[in-house]
């Protein structure tokens, strides 16, 4: 019983967290074309400006935070605004978030009183209290709690948010059909900024919320985020709802076989290259349309 | 009321429409015909600003801007060939986008469908509907009311007929007359398939690689079985008919 | 012409350059692709001994070795492609080695060995293209390639300190091959080589086809070519090309632990073949030998205390070179020579990256765009 | 041209670098710069001496003395000691073997002129060390033969047979410490403890009249990385000795390499197995074996340790820490029931703590660094578990970082050291404080620093015995026979030609509070390894 649940939280832990980094992808590919692959290093970035705030400057935990989110916000905005702006194809944006992502993670280093960067202790106030499971001896800590709750709260929000508003509705015209959504007035120039400040937002929170499960470094998000991508092929890149499903899926999956088959050495690590099999052979045998990126037939 | 004039659009280094002039008033439904490859939808998406051109476009006297998105903000609206719909958005949601550049909420949107909702009950049906899944008639619906939700004074539409039975055809372009008559929007229909278009259109331009060779009464052209056939058929006959260029 | 993509560097082969009809451009440029070659030639012959003020040799090694990287990455630009495998690809070319040398191989059979060992990694991951394009293409590569990091490199490799799990030997280098510098020229020899075969596909039928297969697959195949074995045969080029490199890193470092087959490093040898140039087969050596050396460079001058320096310089390189010169190096080293040599400018070129596939009419824009006027001059 | 373009920018972005080192640096990054400008004052001296050894100024006449470096490297034969001198008298094929069998001091002279390496044996030896140049006479900056180039000044100011590395006023001393990648945050202090003293040494009026040049390379604790360091010190430097590398990942592919070329390597790590079958390796610290062994009995006699999981990295010194400890609880009833690798990239500590619960684990037992050691122990307070006797790990623990990191959830932790515990408080310790706080007031005293300190005082004391007459030759076999050296820090060592184990005491220390404070507490100890290995 207690080893059913610790795999499920666990399981339900890392794959929030594999969601939260693979929303963020699929949102901006969704509506832009562009693979963000500088997640991790905005995470780094943003974390490291909470740290830096909180622990050498004294501010306290929350305001440390909110200021590294929006560093992370504003960050998304510049490089939509200066950068991916000036790109026209959304390949060349991929590369420019490729190099932003280099930069950022060097850029830790390069800071001189972040000195050596490797493992900071980055706690929330909220350090060593946990819950115990009734029925169990097991418990879940309040870090733990938060990030459910924080996932939770932004599937709702960002259900809200693509619902109900008209921006998310705009969002999610532009990446139906980018064209269409031009011929409807929708101005790109409007909806992207949204897209790319919401994503870097997504990627100093997922930091934030990371950062005292884990210690900060200028890697941490790195490990997560190739699984995440590989995560995104589930939905095709496209379909939140499952993506988040195959990142649930996928660290079910680790987590179990760890505790259930330990001996089977290697196995938890070939997952996501076999859940990649597993989308390819089905969509194969449905027969749909070999995935890629061309969406329209030429007009 | 929308006027070209020398409206130029180049594919690289291929010109596929050559400096033409077009002239539509209020309230009119125009048809532009051709055979394919003739430069009839270059012609439109050049005008809607989603084709760098060379060449005047203006609406009411006021040039147009080049940019899609603000065009329809001008009250000119296309309908790109292709039925497109937003596929994963409910139909609801597709009408709700074609209200977006008049700034269109939630709120007292059932109003604002209403008279497309009348003219289209299929769609009210199928309101929640996923718009990827319903049939290419009702898509085709949908893309020609969603594009009137912007109240546009000149409505472009292009192959309405592509891809539908007959029936369904004849169907919409009652309607489209039906619209214009009530609501006094112009009307530029592009068509291959002429003889519905010309129906309904009061007048018409044929398009011939990338230049006007005719432009006049739609009846005419639907009663002179010979241009037509001309202007499909090559240019052999094409340059002995010459002669009807106005 | 949307597609046009660098077919040969102007450094090795400036003589293939399009001939313009000028005044007697001839002579000067003559004189000058001789001058240049003669530099180069030079250049490369010596910069062992020509960096050792910045360095040892062992740097400039291990840039050539990162240039074969970047190359078998710059390849698959060929058809429209990017691969996050090659690092993989690498390890097992190490892999190969090590087993190869501990059961007394010599060298000459050992590479024969390694790059026929490529072929069945290589078709594994032609299966995956066949099904897929672009960026899922790359996503399935990652996911192999971070299996193989996981379930096998780490074991036998162990981390930090090197082959942990097996408790082999060090891999050693061949025989008259020891030095750092006498490394240089087998490994330089060994990067001209493939550059050279490389160069010489692209500017055969082969390569033609693969420009044909590019620009419209549908069109390509109703010719009644087969895409698949276009696309294999690359990607089986590219695999040699990163096993070979493989192997050779692992001579050029005795011991190389698993933290050297990192998927992420892949996404950093993906940044250099597109500041190279993707598709561009000099570019992509040029740049690989600069940012595999010049940091390896940075490593002997501080203790440690520029760690990050390079990733940051290397990030805003690339960031520059994707908003002023989407070609690349191979696009800058064009022009600048095109200028020296005063025939007109190359044609602009843009790689099948710069075109939004999702959107057709954007595409016909892009396309569009620049040519009316003759475009930018 | 493109290549050109890059490296324009390149120059640029170091002088950005260097400038921002040297605006808003730490003192760490100041320290760093001055070594540099000392490095460079310590080539300025050295050229008038006859000449540079770097090969720095390039030109025609570097490029042919470096290919003949390179050649002879091919040959198999050491570019140290000048053996590379192909055509002159010397006989290169007498060295290791003999110098093997002499192992009492008086034998020492003998062993010289038998490697026949050093040139001449006596005290008259200015000429003598003249003839070691290669065959290229004058013109030739033979690597590492400085002082012969210009008679007058090596007389003038020493005399003795040289080395490679040594000139008249200064010796070249390489030294690869951690100062980037996944320890990298307090990696550094373990090679400023030893530089402390090196530091020290050349304050107090150098060795004879000598300064030690020390160049600094960083590893990032990767053995690749610092290989090609070495490489690049003994290849390209042309250092004279290896000192107090006390990075584990380095020292063990650095000792078959330090004998192919005869290099000493004096005060390494030790924590790795491989360095004690080096001739040329001199480890001072303990095994990370001797640690499993004695951490292992220490639990099952006093905690009454049963069933363990033991989580290491997964290098060959982590293995061995895993089948030693294995080994000992085995005597003692006990067994190890599972064990699993971590990777610094995604160390599974999660899953781990998961398992062990699940196995009725009593003792967990880790191989880590203080980093993924907190990780693990987090995870465990996040599953409200811990094990019965806590957990306890190999010497990588002791770090004050390591009770800062965890807070609470350590305590109990039970951690190796190979020296007196920083609570002992004894004199030595003291004065080893003294001298190491004098340049370095804010390091983290673990393990490593003190095994730092110990391995550069003897290399200090050796070269010092070797009066004007440094070469490697000598100084391996003056330290091969070194006895009892007193280091106030808790094991005296010796060595003895083919026995380099000279450390196989642990001390025990527990992670207690102290007040609202952590620290490390001394609970065991000196307890001596009876299982290890004789060699």
């Amino acid at each position: 019983m207690t080893k059913l649940i610790q795999t499920l939280i666990i399981g339900l832990e890392y794959g929030c967290v594999y969601s939260l980094i693979a929303m963020g992808m699929v949102l901006v590919y969704r509506t832009t074309g562009v693979l963000n692959i500088a997640h991790g290093g905005i995470g780094v970035l943003a974390g490291f400006i909470a740290w830096d705030l909180n622990t050498l400057r004294g501010w306290p935990y929350f305001p440390a935070i909110g200021a590294g989110i929006l560093v992370a916000v504003a960050a998304g905005l510049l490089f939509e605004r200066f950068i991916v702006r000036r790109l026209a194809a959304p390949a060349l944006a991929t590369v420019a978030t490729l190099a932003l992502f280099l930069l950022l993670q060097g850029l830790v280093f390069v800071v001189p009183w972040w000195g050596n960067t490797w493992g900071q202790v980055f706690n929330s106030p909220f350090a060593n209290k946990q819950v115990a499971i009734p029925g169990a001896d097991y418990s879940v800590s309040w870090d733990q709690l938060i990030l459910f709750g924080n996932v939770l709260l932004f599937f709702a929000g960002l259900y809200f948010i693509l619902r109900r508003t008209r921006v998310g509705l705009a969002m999610r015209a532009v990446s139906d059909d980018p064209t269409a959504a031009r011929l409807m007035g929708i101005r790109q120039k409007l909806v992207a900024p949204v897209v790319w400040g919401l994503a870097f937002g997504l990627s100093g929170l997922t930091t934030m919320l990371l950062a005292p499960i884990l210690l900060l470094d200028n890697t941490s998000l790195t490990a997560f985020t190739l699984k995440a991508l590989t995560v995104t092929f589930v939905g095709g890149l496209i379909s939140l709802p499952l993506t988040v499903l195959g990142a649930i899926t996928l660290s079910m999956l680790e987590v179990s076989t760890q505790l259930y088959l330990p001996n089977v050495k290697g196995l938890s690590d070939a997952w996501p290259f076999l859940i990649l099999i597993v989308v390819l052979v089905a969509r194969f045998a449905r027969g749909t349309k070999a995935l890629e990126d061309t969406a329209v037939a030429p007009a | 009321m929308l006027t070209a004039r020398g409206l130029t659009v180049a594919y690289g280094p291929v010109k596929v429409l050559h400096g033409i002039d077009l002239d539509i008033a209020s309230g009119e439904i125009v048809a532009l015909i051709g055979p394919n490859g003739a430069g009839k939808t270059s012609t439109l998406n050049a005008i809607a600003g989603l084709l760098p051109h060379q060449g005047e476009v203006t609406l009411d006297g006021e040039a147009l801007p080049t940019a899609a998105e603000e065009v329809v903000r001008k009250g000119l609206a296309l309908v790109p060939q292709g039925r497109r719909v937003f596929p994963t958005m409910s139909v609801e949601e597709n009408l709700l986008m074609g209200a977006y550049s008049k700034g269109a909420r939630w709120k007292g949107s059932d109003e604002r469908f209403a008279p497309i909702y009348e003219i289209f009950p299929r769609l009210k049906e199928r309101r929640r509907q996923e718009a990827g899944r319903l049939s290419g008639g009702e898509q085709q619906m949908l893309v020609i009311g969603r594009a009137l939700l912007s109240q546009p004074k000149i409505v472009l539409i292009d192959e309405l007929s592509l891809g539908l039975a007959p029936k369904m055809v004849l169907t919409l372009l009652e309607t489209i007359q039906r619209f214009n008559a009530e609501q006094g929007t112009a009307c530029l229909l592009v068509e291959q398939a002429a003889t519905a278009a010309l129906k309904i259109a009061s007048s018409a331009y044929l398009l011939q690689r990338g230049e006007v060779v005719y432009h006049g009464p739609a009846a005419r052209l639907r009663d002179d079985v010979d241009v037509l056939h001309s202007a499909y058929l090559g240019q052999g006959t094409a340059r002995r008919e010459s002669a009807i260029r106005r | 012409m949307s597609t046009v993509m660098e077919r040969a560097p102007s450094e090795l082969s400036p003589e293939r350059a399009p001939a313009a009809p000028k005044r007697s451009p001839l002579n000067r440029r003559t004189i000058l692709r001789t001058i240049g070659l003669t530099v180069l030639t030079a250049f490369v012959l010596t910069m062992p001994y020509d960096m050792n003020w910045a360095g040892s040799a062992f740097a400039l090694d291990y840039g050539v070795i990162i240039g074969m990287v970047v190359l078998s990455v710059s390849v698959l630009g060929w058809i429209g492609e990017f691969t996050l495998a090659v690092v993989a690809q690498m390890g097992f070319g190490l892999v190969v080695v090590n087993l190869l040398q501990n059961a007394g191989m010599p060298f000459l059979i050992i590479i024969p060995v390694v790059i026929l060992s490529s072929i069945p990694i290589s078709i594994l991951l032609g299966v995956f293209a066949l099904r897929l394009r672009g960026v899922y293409f790359a996503i399935a590569t990652l996911a192999f390639g971070y299996m193989a990091q996981k379930t096998f490199f780490q074991s036998y490799l162990g981390v930090q300190g090197g082959f942990g799990g097996t408790d082999s030997k060090a891999i050693s280098r061949p025989a008259g091959f020891q030095g750092s510098e006498s490394f240089y020229y087998l490994l330089m020899g060994s990067l001209l080589l493939m550059a050279l075969i490389c160069w010489a596909v692209n500017k055969s039928w082969i390569g033609t086809s693969l420009t044909a297969l590019r620009e419209s697959e549908a069109a390509f195949s109703v010719l009644g070519h087969s895409p698949g074995a276009y696309k294999m045969f690359t990607i089986c080029l590219s695999g040699a090309i990163a096993t070979v490199a493989g192997a050779y890193f692992g001579m050029l470092q005795g011991l190389v632990p698993s933290n050297y087959f990192q998927p992420a490093l892949a996404v950093l040898y993906f940044g250099f073949a597109v500041a190279g140039g993707m598709g561009s087969v000099g570019g992509a050596c040029v740049a690989g030998i600069a940012f595999g050396a010049i940091p390896k460079y940075f490593d002997s001058l501080s203790e440690g205390k520029l760690v990050g320096y390079d990733q940051f310089f290397i990030g805003v390189v690339a960031l520059a070179v994707v908003l002023w010169a989407p070609g690349g190096f191979a696009y800058i080293g064009r022009r600048i020579w095109h200028r020296l040599e005063g025939s007109p400018p190359a044609a602009p070129e843009v790689s099948t990256f710069e075109i939004d596939v999702r959107d057709p009419l954007a595409a016909a824009a892009a396309a569009g765009a620049e040519t009316p006027d003759g475009a930018e001059a | 041209m493109a290549y050109l373009g890059s490296r324009r920018l390149f120059v640029l972005l170091t002088a950005g670098a260097l400038a921002s080192a040297a605006c808003g640096g730490s003192a760490a990054q100041r320290a760093a710069l001055k070594v540099q400008s000392q490095n460079q004052a310590g080539t300025n001296a050295a050229a008038p001496g006859g000449g540079g050894y770097s090969g720095g100024d390039a030109g025609a006449s570097a490029a042919p003395a470096e290919a003949g470096a390179a050649t002879s490297d091919v040959a198999g034969s050491s570019p140290g000691a000048g053996a590379s001198s192909s055509g002159s008298a010397a006989s290169p094929a007498a060295g290791s073997n003999s110098a093997a069998k002499s192992s009492s001091a008086a034998a020492q002279p003998a062993t010289r002129s038998a490697a026949g390496s050093s040139g001449g044996s006596g005290a008259q030896s200015s000429g003598a060390g003249a003839g070691k140049v290669l065959p290229g006479g004058s013109s030739g900056p033979t690597p590492g033969a400085p002082t012969p180039g210009g008679p007058p000044g090596a007389g003038s100011a020493v005399g003795g047979a040289t080395d490679v590395g040594v000139t008249a006023n200064s010796i070249k001393v390489g030294h690869i410490g951690i100062y980037s990648g996944p320890v990298g945050s307090f990696g550094d202090d373990l090679s400023y403890a030893g530089r402390a003293k090196l530091q020290e040494i050349n304050d107090s009026g150098g060795i004879n009249g000598r300064k030690l040049d020390v160049l600094v390379r960083d590893d990032a604790w990767d053995g690749t990385k610092g290989m090609n360091a070495a490489r690049d010190l003994v290849e390209r430097e042309h250092i004279f000795a290896f000192c107090c590398i006390m990075s584990v990942n380095t020292s063990d592919p650095l000792t078959p390499y330090a004998d192919e070329h005869k290099i000493p390597h004096i005060g390494a790590d030790g924590w790795g197995e491989p360095q004690y079958k080096g001739a040329w390796t001199f480890p001072v610290s303990a095994s990370a074996v001797t640690e499993a062994h004695m951490l292992a009995k220490y639990q099952a006699e006093k905690q009454g340790a049963k069933r363990v999981a033991i989580i290491y990295i997964n290098n060959p010194t982590g293995r061995a820490y895993v089948k030693a400890y294995e080994e000992v609880i085995k005597k003692f009833n006990g067994e190890v029931v599972f064990s699993q690798p971590a990777t610094f990239d995604d160390p599974g500590t999660t899953t781990f703590i998961a398992q062990a619960r699940t196995q009725n684990i009593d003792t967990i037992s880790t191989y880590l660094d203080p980093g993924i050691f907190t990780r693990l122990v987090r995870e465990a307070a996040a599953q409200n578990y811990k094990p019965k006797n806590a957990f306890s790990g190999a010497a990588g623990l002791y770090f004050q970082v390591t009770p800062n990191f965890t807070g609470p959830n350590g305590e109990g932790t039970i951690a190796a050291t190979h020296w007196v515990t920083n609570d002992m408080d004894t004199p030595g310790y003291r004065a080893y404080k003294a001298v190491v706080e004098k340049y370095y007031p804010k390091i983290d005293h673990s393990t490593w620093t003190k095994g730092g300190f110990v391995g550069a005082s003897i290399f200090g004391n050796a070269l010092k015995s070797l009066g004007l007459e440094v070469t490697r030759q000598r100084l391996k076999d003056t330290v091969d026979t070194l006895s009892n050296f007193e280091t106030g820090l808790g094991p005296n060592i010796s060595f003895s030609p083919g026995h380099h184990r000279a450390n196989k005491t642990i001390y025990l220390a527990q992670i207690q509070r102290s007040g609202d404070k952590f620290e490390f507490k001394y609970i065991a100890g000196p307890l001596v390894d009876e299982y290890a290995e004789t060699n």
